[in-house]
């Protein structure tokens, strides 16, 4: 995934979007104020400077996919675990619940169920069939929407072909009003998103940890750039 | 020294099996309904979910862990130090071995409960066994959390044994002097102990070869508890300095604990003619010492950390040295050096009042040590819009507190039944003493307790 | 003996199962025969319109099968179900062009909210107390038919009053036309944010009376005045998607953004240039850049042609506007004004936008007429890159919906309604909260108290319908024929249509519907003037000429068309096309109020306060979702609350810190929220969100956070009759402890190792 | 040591307190089990959805993988319709679609049995369903408990030509449908294994 910060304006259509597609459990007020909301994609807000010289800075944080993630190995019964196509998979029912993989994510981007989530009903009638509910004691995290990878690749199977370029997009690449967001295999060079990522403005969140996040930033441009170029 | 002869030793120390007194009694009822509620709230824990405790995002492990290092610490008092002194012969030691050792398995078998406890799922803990099942799937043998279960199984395993096998003698002296079903309790527990020169020798060479293999198990336990943090990409923990830290916080914490736990059965069980100020003084001493290397690690990991300024680093350094956890941070250094190192130098607070008081500073500070390399860290990681704190709730704090009360009601009970001064060790320490005289406490030494 | 073979015994005697298959409550309900043929666990997408704002972003609904726990034929049971599982943007949609915001998407918990009215109502208490007992839908509209035929039978028709949100299409005709049989008044338009000065500014300056589409994608330089056109403002979709491409999607050219605003919006948080002014002087900054270009000849004054004309003093070059005079009244140095002048009038294309709290200031008209002014003099109006006028649709339903009276505003109808007993018999409130939205000195709760009849027709519990005597509720949007011509956002005309997406899940109508029925039941003119049996027969008459248009339908039936259009969830023009700018009127709106009044002495009150819609609850009118609720407000990062925005160093001077339980007053009242101190605020201002502080809006949404309308001056805009809702001054002082919930840790900096460059 | 050199007297009297030891599970299970269904009864007027067990004993019987055989309001026979040249895919007719089979509505049923076999009393009890305006309670047989995680696609298997009886057994055999086969994950695994698809955990879980 590559993330445009130039484009991102942090107007959160992601965590939205995340949450209607990933049945993420609103947590309630008291809750939120035990600092247990759960948004598998945040939008972290960085203010520089004293007025009135201030910059904002957004910056939408998903769970990176690192390619050395410092979740997997720690997790002592393979809940987290790298898939072949090289995903973090997490898979909840495998996790017992030891929190080891959050404590050493560098990014904060994993979520535990403190309790068992509840939906007022009728609200429950919201939850997406193709993605599990997950219940108490068990991390969960972004998936890149991998209910909607194995959808397409089903349909690619369906019709013996592969899958195209920016035919799979997880539900916060299609909602970005900006189209800050690109999805696409990372392993395929010619993908836009495989493009993208080669661009000087590339760069990758925490990079010196050595965990090959496979969420690329392409950091914000200056207009003055623009006038020298 | 008033050289007591084999039957004032038996006894002496075998006097606690007999009979139990009111006092006894109340402190028991007392410490078992602490426990007992320490347990209700771990099923309410289970019951309501995690959610009960403080923990929150992005500080995932909080009391629980804490005290899972601390306990698994604290185990360091007894084999290690018992191995120790066994191997290099001191003689002081045969009075000490045995309460050291109870220690060791006690502590460690609360120390390992506290992985299960703080699980969200606890019923799922037996994935962590590595049995065969149709779903192909084994534990990951990359997680130190798979280590740690490894390393604490062979520890204890290896900590039972080394305190179950110079029991035996002892068990077999009870049965012989008494009847009923206490005679048949003690019949089973002396697995057939008979005293021959055969059975003797045996036992002296699995002590010999239990005490040397013991004291590589014990350090690396405590590495790998080390490397449950250092192994993680977390400021903070990812330290190398960590395994030796580590080791060094546990044979402290031990040894503190050991102290406390002496004096507390010399006065109660009225050992003042066994638990001598000697072993006061040199268990003191050793302290002294491990006082030093901790302050020692404490210094290069704190230096270490300030020199190299690395931002996130230092956001997790400077809370504790000056913000929201600096209070518990000095306190830290207070219970752990500033009290304990002049009451252990100075000959004449050396006393054992003195190590006691500069003990239980120890077992504070060294249980803050281990909330302060857990907490300050998780709530500092990395990126700043995601810092959190941690506030321990109820349910955290009772089960903390019944696990204190634990080790005293698995003492009390493990007194009961068996001595807690090794009264074959005890008597053949007497013999080798008249004979030759060498002697370590020299009797003046010892009146002028 | 295995586990296996114990439970094969308790198996055996057959109980155990027969209890356990009892034990699951599902099987206890009745099972009503689904009608929709779905396959369960594939999705379908339908087209849909999003309603929540102006903007009229197209959508697609995700519609999966599921069981729902329906009201069928007065029985509870499961029904095998379409289900709208999903939001999500309409592709083809040329507006939002298959994007959705944050609250677009979280739509769909209207429809499945737990507090929604799932019945009709009458009112069984005290009014006001909130006290309903459930009746049958014939009951309810016989009510309603009642009251409307005694109001006929009395010659009282025009003593009928409706309330609705802003309207556009066949909805507004519809009502148009049923006001119009009545004989009553046409229906009073009402929301906190409507565009109504930006629309009034656009008519007197370039003709088009709507709020312009800004073609940020083709711009090179872009200067906002307030709007947070990122954030709420106008049609934030398709103002994000040209903001992209303006910023990246144009290889090697990149667009700069500058915006002026006494405090960080979303917007100005994007900002290459985040310049803050003082409240309500953003007009005499915009006419200080003109007078700079005017001065250093970037520009012809002849340039600005019938927009610069309206602006006193254009053809001798501003005198009164040079940068060293500006700098006096906006506190933006006079370097910076030159230089931003400079860089706006060599980067062409380039566009300004004004709106939010620059026009909502007593010199809010002012400040949009000197913008406008701005854009001409920049070239930019009615030219790619610049601000477009979209050619809206107006359908028609006859000629019945032109001959209704003028409705007036709501100010209007609250004196209508105290100028007498009985002024105002009969109130039809059609989804606005005006309770909630008006300021508390606008006495808009008291007056509707005195309306004998109120009738609701609104999904939920508000404060407004809570007055009423009779609900009807109406389908969500997702269950109801919806409608839509937008206004801006793309420079095509859009007319859109979308069937409903799903069956309704409670026993709810349709209001148009229902007004339908209510019509025929009144029988005579009304039955006449309001022939359709639903109201999709009477978008499909809507519709119909359309057929004729250059668009983006073609069929040679009109059948075939209105099922086409339906598929498509709309019709639009072909082409691309502006309106004309220039032929703007311009009467009676004399632009001398360059320096905003404010309500309250400075001295008493120090404080601007400065109200903002937010992100996630937009005016209010969505605080009922818990999506919304959890979701961190972009910038103060905020949850389930409300907050009042402090400067640090004024919250220092004052002893306040961040979490504090603050008192914000007027001279109209105070409300109290904690504190959030934030460095993107004037010193002299307080922010407050608007969209939390409801005393009855749902679980999620009543008594959580405080109302800052409640207490603002009930101040309109020089030359409007729209509420100034910027032009009050307050006093703040700390009260006590407070509560706030943040998800950001508070306020911080990136760290080193994260900034990379 | 219980198997070790035992006599058939000391056998028997395993087998007495084994069988004693049952049947007090038995009775506590049942009273269980009525609590249970008192709570469950009371769960309609539940105002939440959660995936949270009802009771700590449906939780306990799940842990232990215990799950009851269905009761079916109507004892549909699958080897009568099978055996009169029904195939699967006619009424289960999004097996090669998606992920759910589906099981036809009374609608579907009642296209035939408006005139086939009316005089039955299953059919007659359909016929009744249909007629109050309401759909069968088809109790589930088969599928995955919400905590296993998993996402069954039933398409891709078609496809890929796995037989119905290879997870369903022989419904030519069976006239109720009963759980035939058991839905481990080992018994997944086992297949793929075979077929050489991919055993990747989030090819199910996710």
């Amino acid at each position: 995934m590559v993330i445009d910060l130039d484009r991102c304006t942090g107007c959160e259509a992601c965590v939205v979007a995340c949450h209607a597609e990933n049945n993420i459990a609103t947590v309630g007020e008291d809750q939120a104020a035990r600092a247990r909301a759960m948004h598998w994609i945040r939008v972290e807000r960085y203010y520089e400077g004293e007025f009135p010289n201030v910059k904002t800075k957004f910056m939408p944080v998903p769970c990176q996919q690192c390619g050395a993630a410092p979740c997997e190995p720690v997790c002592p019964t393979f809940a987290s675990y790298h898939t072949i196509e090289g995903l973090n998979g997490q898979v909840y029912n495998r996790c017992i619940g030891t929190r080891y993989c959050a404590n050493a994510c560098p990014y904060n981007t994993r979520f535990f169920n403190f309790y068992n989530p509840v939906w007022d009903k009728p609200l429950d009638l919201q939850l997406n069939p193709d993605v599990s509910v997950r219940s108490e004691g068990i991390m969960e995290k972004c998936t890149f929407c991998v209910q909607r990878i194995k959808a397409g690749e089903v349909q690619a199977a369906a019709e013996k072909r592969l899958v195209k370029d920016g035919e799979i997009q997880p539900a916060c690449v299609q909602s970005c009003p900006t189209q800050a967001m690109v999805f696409g295999d990372l392993s395929d060079p010619e993908s836009e998103a495989s493009r993208l990522a080669r661009s000087n403005r590339a760069t990758r969140l925490l990079d010196e940890l050595g965990t090959f996040p496979k969420v690329t930033y392409l950091q914000r441009g200056s207009w003055h750039d623009n006038e020298n170029a | 020294m008033t050289t007591k002869t084999p039957e004032q030793i038996n006894e002496d120390l075998l006097r606690p099996l007999e009979g139990t007194s009111p006092r006894y009694l109340a402190a028991l009822t007392f410490f078992v309904l602490v426990v007992l509620a320490g347990a209700a709230a771990f099923l309410h824990q289970v019951y309501a979910g995690l959610g009960v405790t403080g923990l929150n995002r992005p500080v995932f492990w909080g009391f629980y862990i804490t005290d899972f290092v601390f306990w698994i610490g604290l185990s360091h008092a007894g084999t290690l130090i018992s191995a120790i002194l066994r191997l290099s012969n001191a003689t002081w030691r045969r009075p000490v071995t045995r309460c050291a050792e109870v220690i060791t398995v006690f502590a460690l078998s609360i120390g390992a409960m506290f992985p299960v406890v703080h699980l969200g799922r606890p019923w799922l803990a037996f994935w962590l066994f590595p049995y065969p099942s149709e779903r192909g799937i084994w534990p990951n043998i990359r997680s130190p959390l798979l280590w740690d279960f490894f390393a604490i199984n062979t520890y204890l395993l290896g900590s039972v044994t080394f305190l179950v096998l110079p029991i035996l003698p002892d068990m077999a002296l009870v049965r012989d002097r008494t009847t009923g079903w206490k005679k048949k309790l003690y019949h089973v527990l002396s697995l057939g102990w008979t005293g021959t020169p055969r059975q003797w020798s045996r036992l002296e060479m699995a002590m010999r070869i239990m005490a040397v293999a013991v004291i590589p198990v014990a350090v690396s336990v405590h590495s790998i508890v080390s490397w449950d943090f250092a192994m993680a990409p977390v400021p903070g923990w990812h330290s190398t300095i960590f395994a030796p830290y580590f080791v060094c916080g546990a044979i402290f914490s031990g040894i503190a604990a050991l102290i406390i736990a002496m004096a507390l059965l010399r006065k109660f069980l009225h050992l003042e003619d066994y638990l001598l100020r000697i072993h006061f003084e040199n268990l003191g001493k050793l302290l002294l010492v491990m006082s030093l290397l901790w302050f020692y690690f404490v210094f290069a990991e704190r230096l270490t950390t300030w020199y190299g300024n690395g931002s996130s680093e230092m956001a997790v350094f400077w809370p504790t040295q000056s913000g929201s956890y600096a209070p518990l941070f000095w306190a830290m250094v207070v219970c752990n050096f500033v009290i304990p190192f002049p009451i252990l130098a100075i000959k004449k607070l050396r006393t054992i009042a003195g190590t006691v008081v500069a003990s239980i500073g120890v077992v504070i500070g060294m249980w803050l040590e281990r909330f302060l390399i857990i907490v300050p860290s998780l709530s500092h990681k990395y990126l700043p819009y995601s810092y959190g704190s941690y506030r321990p709730s109820f349910t955290e704090i009772i089960i903390t507190v019944a696990t204190f009360a634990g080790l005293a009601m698995l003492y009390m009970l493990f007194s009961k039944i068996i001595p807690i001064i090794s009264v074959w060790e005890l008597k053949a320490g007497e013999v080798t003493e008249t004979a030759t005289a060498p002697a370590l406490a020299r009797p003046e030494q010892v009146r002028a307790d | 003996m295995e586990r296996r073979d114990f439970l094969k015994i308790s198996a055996l005697s057959g109980a155990a199962a027969a209890l356990d298959a009892c034990g699951n409550p599902e099987h206890q309900l009745i099972r009503f025969i689904p009608e929709e043929d779905l396959t369960p666990g594939i999705a379908t997408w339908k087209p849909s319109v999003c309603t929540l704002c102006p903007a009229g972003c197209g959508m697609l609904v995700r519609v999966m099968q599921g069981d729902a726990e329906v009201v069928r034929k007065g029985q509870l049971g499961l029904l095998k179900m379409g289900l709208a599982k999903k939001l999500e943007g309409n592709p083809a949609h040329p507006v939002n062009e298959g994007k959705l915001c944050p609250r677009g998407q979280a739509g769909l918990q209207v429809t499945y909210h737990p507090d929604r009215i799932r019945t009709p109502l009458v009112r069984s208490g005290p009014r006001g107390s909130g006290q309903f007992k459930e009746v049958t839908w014939d009951e309810a509209t016989k009510q309603l038919a009642g009251q409307l035929s005694a109001l006929a039978s009395g010659k009282q028709q025009d003593r009928l009053a409706m309330v609705v949100p802003p309207l556009r299409g066949v909805k507004k005709s519809l009502l148009g036309a049923f006001a119009a049989a009545l004989k009553a008044p046409a229906p009073v338009e009402f929301a906190f944010l409507d565009g109504g000065v930006v629309a009034a500014a656009d008519a007197a300056s370039f003709g088009p009376a709507e709020p312009p589409t800004a073609d940020l994608g083709h711009s090179n330089y872009v200067l906002s005045f307030g709007a947070d056109f990122l954030g709420t403002w106008n049609s934030p979709v398709a103002q994000s998607l040209a903001y992209g491409r303006m910023r990246a999607g144009r290889p090697g050219k990149r667009g700069k953004l500058v915006h002026f605003e006494p405090r960080i919006s979303l917007t100005a948080g994007n900002a290459d240039e985040w310049i803050p002014c003082r409240p309500g002087t953003e007009g005499a900054l915009a006419l200080s850049l003109c007078h700079v270009i005017l001065r250093d000849k970037l520009a012809p004054a002849a340039d600005a042609g019938h927009a610069g004309t309206l602006i006193e003093g254009w053809a001798q070059g501003l005198p009164d506007f040079d940068p060293e005079k500006a700098e006096q009244q906006t506190g933006v140095p006079a370097a910076t004004i030159v230089r931003i002048a400079h860089e706006a009038a060599t980067h062409q294309p380039a566009v300004a936008l004004a709106g939010d709290s620059a026009t909502a200031h007593t010199s809010g008209l002012f400040n949009a007429l000197a913008v406008n002014a701005l854009n001409a003099l920049l070239g930019s109006a009615g030219k790619p890159g610049g601000i477009l006028f979209t050619p809206a649709w107006t359908p028609s339903l006859g000629k019945t919906a032109e001959k209704s009276q003028a409705g007036g505003t709501l100010p209007a109808l609250v004196k209508r309604i105290q100028s007498g007993p009985d002024a105002v018999k009969a109130l039809l409130l059609f989804g606005a909260n005006p309770v909630f939205a008006a300021p508390a000195a606008m006495q808009v709760r008291e007056a509707l108290e005195k309306v004998p009849f109120i009738a609701s027709f609104g999904s939920f519990i508000d404060e407004t319908s809570i007055l009423a005597d009779v609900i009807l509720p109406d389908h969500s949007p997702l269950e109801s024929w919806l409608d839509d011509a937008p206004v801006s956002g793309t420079a095509r005309t859009v007319a859109k249509v979308a069937a409903p997406a799903m069956e309704p899940v409670h026993n709810t109508r349709g209001t148009p519907d229902v007004l339908l029925d209510v019509a025929h039941q009144l029988g005579g003119e009304a039955a006449t003037a309001l022939p359709w049996k639903s109201y999709d027969e009477a978008l499909k008459a809507a519709f119909a000429p359309l057929q004729h248009e250059k668009g983006s339908v073609s069929a040679t039936d009109p059948d075939e068309f209105w099922s086409k259009v339906r598929e498509q969830g709309g019709w639009w023009s072909a082409e691309e096309k502006s309106l004309p700018v220039g032929g703007g009127k311009g009467s009676g709106v004399a632009a001398t109020a360059a320096a905003p009044a404010f309500d309250g002495g400075a001295d008493a009150y120090a404080f601007h306060l400065l109200p903002f819609a937010t992100q996630m609850q937009y005016d209010g009118s969505l605080a009922h979702l818990p999506w919304m609720q959890e979701a961190p407000d972009p910038l103060s990062t905020v949850m389930w609350g409300s907050w009042v925005e402090l400067n640090p160093a004024t919250a220092k001077k004052l002893g306040i810190e961040q979490g504090n339980l603050v008192e914000v007053a007027s001279q109209h009242g105070s409300v109290r929220a904690p504190a959030l101190l934030a460095p993107g605020i004037a010193p002299d201002v307080v922010a407050m969100p608007v969209g939390q502080g409801h005393e009855s809006f749902t679980r999620y949404a009543s008594e959580r956070g405080a109302n800052p309308i409640a207490i603002l001056a009930p101040m309109t805009v020089t030359g409007t009759d729209a509420l100034a809702w910027a032009a009050t001054r307050v006093k703040v002082a700390r009260v006590g402890e407070g509560k706030i919930i943040l998800f950001g840790a508070r306020l911080h900096e990136m760290p080193e190792d994260v900034k990379h460059r | 040591m219980l198997f070790y050199r035992r006599n058939f007297k000391s056998w028997i009297r395993i087998a007495v307190v084994m069988g004693i030891a049952g049947l007090a599970g038995l009775v506590v299970e049942h009273g269980l089990a009525a609590q249970d269904q008192s709570a469950a009864t009371a769960a309609p007027e539940s105002q939440v959805f959660t995936p949270a067990h009802p009771t700590v004993w449906s939780a306990v019987q799940e842990f232990f993988n215990y799950r009851p055989q269905p009761v079916q309001p109507i004892q549909f026979t699958h080897k009568v319709h099978l055996a009169n040249g029904l195939q699967c895919v006619m009424c289960h007719v999004g097996v090669d679609q998606g992920p759910d089979a589906r099981i036809p509505s009374d609608n579907f049923c009642m296209t035939c049995h408006r005139v086939i076999a009316t005089d039955k009393p299953e059919i007659k009890k359909l016929t009744a369903y249909f007629n109050r305006g309401e759909d069968v309670p088809w109790q589930r047989v088969y599928g995955f408990l919400p905590s296993a995680h998993v996402k069954f696609n039933h398409a891709p298997h078609i496809r890929a030509g796995v037989d119905c009886s290879k997870c369903h057994g022989d419904m030519t055999k069976q006239t109720v449908a009963v759980r035939a086969v058991d839905h481990t994950m080992g018994f997944c695994i086992e297949c793929h294994q075979q077929r050489n698809v991919s055993v990747d955990c989030v090819t199910c879980h996710y």
